[in-house]
């Protein structure tokens, strides 16, 4: 059993996570029901994009939680990479998919999205590429973290990654920023107070709210998940 | 420095001694470059337009093209254990192999444009936009291609995977290379987008050599 | 007392995930030839490259004249002679010009060069060896240099029978100025203190 | 032909072995093909005009960076010997192990080429001419590009010379396929330049397991 | 008389413009181990290799069964088994996928990894096994193919000792089935006829 040391602490963090699931999933289940009511009931068609508008309280969020998806990742490298803390390697793996995930549904709500607004599904615009390297960056991180016969090998060799790719990621943002823009100008998060109007704002920050307790759920399940996964091959191997 | 000079000697010696993956490299360099005339057809200003961004691509395609086995031949000969034993530096050694895949390919690459360019119809002020750019730009992309070579050392399917990794984060030096060349098109000095390339460069020269030494010894385990 | 040159206490490895070296104690004094035997699989070159640090141990601490490596592995690391089961050598490059790259001082390099019989072959490129040839230009790249401890993972491979006597006669010069050498064997190494693996 | 079946049916179950690699490969197309728009700027109806180019190259690069090591690994871990050793002709094992990557490579680019052309802005008409040459292009660059990967193994001098002869004769193929999705544009059927392209693929099918078969004896000396 | 079953006659061979082998002949009969003995780069793995036809012959003619085996290269081929320096295995794949690739017979592989005590190993990658592992699972590949001829360079490099008397136990059998073994070794084979080269 001293083989399974090492799981220790992930361990721990799985009673944790197991105890905390049950409470935060019955949040997100409200969360959501609220939020859903606002934006598809609840608020007002757009005086320009009709009834389309709704697909930005998906949208939106989405693309935040993609964006910030990546910054937990760097942050889980570090911490892997430091301290050789064990859980990081395995919520990173947890958490990837998962921000990849809402990079996929910001792209293509986007895209239906940029049908009826600007009459095509794609263009070759800041934003929208930016978020297309965003969604490989993350590709990246997933397949080379899966790319070697030793698990924990490629747990660092993507936690190397997602440092450089953290630093990179902004750069990739603004330059890509500098270099054309046709997409919607930052409204909500920008200085001086968002730009919107509250009918808006408010189903919006609901979703936003209600999408990143989905975000969090789906990280501690997946990355309970590795555990178990981890702890079988520790368990082979040993046998 | 002498101990870089010496491992970069030995690099550089090592990459002349193979000339058939240089050959590749270039070739492959001046066939991409002109696919495109052959598409658009011969209208010069519109050739002009998209060359400085098909230039850039091809070189950033090229230079992808042989990182590849920047590391994989130590790995796999046995080398790569005494280039972690070595007194010198792991991060000066990953440096000098990048600096030697550049000297071999970057910079070729950099001095064969022009050269592309004036079929392309371009000025000689976009020539010289072109070639300066490419020789502050393509060290970025040897270093970043080089990290990605150090990251997928072992794993499978390597090729392609290392592309993957390293042409999202080579984006913003192919934006400001082929912006550079279009500002003076547009009768604009190129002069910023050469200093953010020398900073992107610098930002890439202070951080994959640490990255690289951290991705080689998780190799030799 | 003087501490010996090497000593290793408690060290434990474990290579995808499993257990290979476990509480394992040993210590070797200045001029003294180790043989490391065992079984196929028994771990010889998993101890040898956690000596080298390329493996990195679970427990166990390695000294280095009283110091733990790990204090300073850089200055480990210059103490440390490499001879891997692979040659470690560059195809393309010629003998010399292998041995020169690890040591820059050209008489050091000569000298290896004469002390296993390479002097034909050493403006020849590695590709072109034969694999006994190939290996003798490896050790020669051991013995050009001037690092105290040796470690060789079957130094004795594809070696005929007058290398053998060379490259016993190198580690006898070796030990003779203090060096020490741990050497993963099959076959048996005259004077060398055997220590077996996985028994 | 049985033979040829077992080899290739092993080629392609080693590549398949992890269905994730065939996922890197689609990433990559999709990240090399986006690098154009970012190199030559956003403008719908020029990035139709080169979207044929782009593709093509993209294809190029492609088939360039994973048949660099179609032989390689085998030269280097000693299992060349065995296939020279092996009971069947190595003309039919070098062209299995090509069939292979096409598989892995040029097939799924040419399904995703659509998509992607489509995100370019391309009619359905010239979607069609796309993947049509792609299909009977993209093999063509595989057998060509294992030529290359062949003569350099071992890196002779010579080998060098003709893998840089090796590339340009993809130039037929590219002019053609590039051509195809050109003459759509501009009204005219495609049918001319598929049918070239298809004699192409035969010309190479002839000639190059043969030259591979012999640069593989070459390199096992 | 029945002709030998491998013959060959006046062989000459060079390498990189030297000569290696030159003036060779020597015949090998059903149920025989040939052991190929000489000093390093004298020419042991030069001749395996030209009797494969990796490398082709300068001179003379090597028969198998009486007829020259450069009329019908591809029957010859299909009659060799063979191991080189290098084992030849695909580190990504597992043992006994390796052996599959040359071997479709899976008793035939299931036999060959259990003569050679790989049973615990076979569902390994290549890439994770020890050099004596590795070697044993590239002995394992020739000892699963049908052909007659084996031939072996350095067969016992990195084999334990437990291994080395697999490795003998397989030979024995192979000739006792009238096959044929041409091995190149520095160490001693027992039972085996010595040809020593470059003397
Ligand atoms: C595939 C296509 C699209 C992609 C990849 C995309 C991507 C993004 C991203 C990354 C953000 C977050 C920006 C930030 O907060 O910094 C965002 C926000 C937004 N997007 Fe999109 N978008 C797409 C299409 C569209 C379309 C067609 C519209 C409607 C015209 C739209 C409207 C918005 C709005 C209103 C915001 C909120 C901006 C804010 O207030 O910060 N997007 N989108
Ligand atoms: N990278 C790895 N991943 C998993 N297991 C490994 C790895 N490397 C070695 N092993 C296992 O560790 C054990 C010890 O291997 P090691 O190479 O140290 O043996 P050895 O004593 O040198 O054997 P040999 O005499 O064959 O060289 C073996 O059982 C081997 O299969
Ligand atoms: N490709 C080559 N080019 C030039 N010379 C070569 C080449 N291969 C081998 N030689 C030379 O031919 C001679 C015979 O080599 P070979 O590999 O047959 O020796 P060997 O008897 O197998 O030696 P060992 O015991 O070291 O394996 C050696 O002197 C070697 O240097
Ligand atoms: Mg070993
Ligand atoms: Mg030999």
């Amino acid at each position: 059993m001293a083989d399974l040391h090492f799981l220790a602490n992930p361990a721990r963090f799985r009673r944790f996570s197991q105890r905390v699931t049950g409470s935060l999933a019955f949040a997100t289940v409200l969360a959501l029901a609220v939020g859903l009511y606002l934006a598809l009931i609840a608020a007002p068609p757009d005086y320009q994009q009709g009834e389309t508008v709704r697909i930005m309280f998906v949208h939106v969020p989405s693309a935040w939680l993609a964006m910030a998806g990546y910054g937990l990742l760097a942050v889980l490298s570090g911490s892997l990479l430091v301290w050789r803390h064990p859980l990081a390697a395995l919520m990173a793996r947890g958490a990837a998919p998962v921000g990849a995930t809402f990079a996929a549904v910001c792209l293509i709500t986007g895209a239906l999205w940029g049908r009826p607004m600007w009459g095509t599904y794609w263009v070759w615009d800041a934003r929208l590429t930016s978020m297309l390297l965003l969604f490989f960056l993350y590709l990246g991180h997933i397949a080379l973290s899966n790319a070697y016969d030793h698990a924990e090998r490629g747990d660092r060799a993507a936690a190397l990654l997602a440092l450089i790719g953290a630093i990179n990621l902004p750069v990739i943002k603004f330059s890509v920023d500098w270099w054309n823009t046709l997409h919607q100008p930052a409204s909500v998060m920008k200085l001086g107070g968002p730009a919107i109007h509250p009918t808006i704002l408010v189903p919006l920050l609901w979703m936003a709210g209600a999408l990143s307790l989905l975000f969090v759920i789906l990280v501690l399940l997946r990355t309970e998940t590795e555990i178990d996964r981890r702890r079988l091959e520790a368990a082979d191997a040993t046998a | 420095m002498t101990g870089f000079g010496a491992l970069l000697a030995r690099d550089v010696r090592l990459v002349l001694r193979r000339p058939g993956d240089v050959a590749v490299v270039l070739a492959f360099f001046v066939v991409a470059t002109a696919l495109f005339p052959l598409g658009i057809g011969p209208e010069t200003n519109l050739l002009a337009r998209i060359a400085p961004g098909v230039l850039w691509c091809a070189a950033l395609f090229a230079s992808m093209l042989s990182l590849d086995r920047l590391f994989a031949s130590d790995y796999e000969d046995g080398s790569l254990d005494l280039l972690l034993l070595a007194p010198w530096p792991l991060e000066l050694a990953a440096l000098a192999k990048c600096a030697a895949h550049w000297i071999v390919t970057g910079l070729p690459l950099a001095l064969l444009a022009p050269l592309l360019g004036l079929t392309f119809g371009l000025d000689p002020l976009a020539l010289a936009a072109l070639t300066a750019t490419l020789l502050v730009g393509t060290p970025t992309l040897s270093l970043i291609g080089g990290l990605a070579a150090a990251l997928t050392l072992g794993a499978r399917k390597s090729g392609a995977l290392l592309a993957l990794l390293a042409l999202p984060l080579c984006v913003p030096t192919l934006i400001f290379g082929a912006g550079a060349v279009e500002a003076t098109v547009s009768g604009q000095g190129f002069g910023v987008h050469l200093a953010v390339l020398a900073a992107l460069a610098l930002m890439a020269l202070a951080t994959t050599p640490w990255a690289m030494a951290a991705a080689l010894r998780q190799a030799g385990e | 007392m003087v501490p010996p040159f090497l000593e290793v206490t408690d060290l434990a490895c474990r290579r995808g995930g499993r257990r290979v070296l476990d509480h394992l104690s040993f210590s070797v004094g200045t001029g003294e030839l180790l043989a490391l035997t065992g079984r196929n699989g028994s771990g010889k070159s998993t101890l040898l490259r956690t000596l080298a640090l390329l493996v990195p141990a679970d427990a166990g601490t390695i000294r280095w004249q009283g110091e733990d490596v790990v204090i300073d592995p850089d200055r480990w690391r210059s103490q440390v002679a490499w001879l891997g089961h692979l040659d470690g050598l560059k195809a393309d490059l010629t003998v010399r010009e292998n041995l020169h790259s690890s040591q820059p001082d050209r008489a050091r390099v000569d000298a290896a060069v004469a002390a296993f019989d390479l002097s034909a072959l050493a403006t020849r490129e590695v590709r072109t060896l034969s694999a006994g040839q190939r290996r003798r230009a490896a050790l020669a790249r051991v013995a050009a240099s001037t690092a105290p401890v040796w470690l060789l993972d079957e130094p004795l491979n594809a070696l005929d029978a007058a290398a053998q006597t060379l490259l016993h006669a190198a580690i006898a010069r070796h030990l003779a100025t203090g060096g020490v050498a741990i050497a993963a064997t099959h076959a048996d190494m005259p004077s060398a203190r055997p220590l077996e693996l996985g028994a």
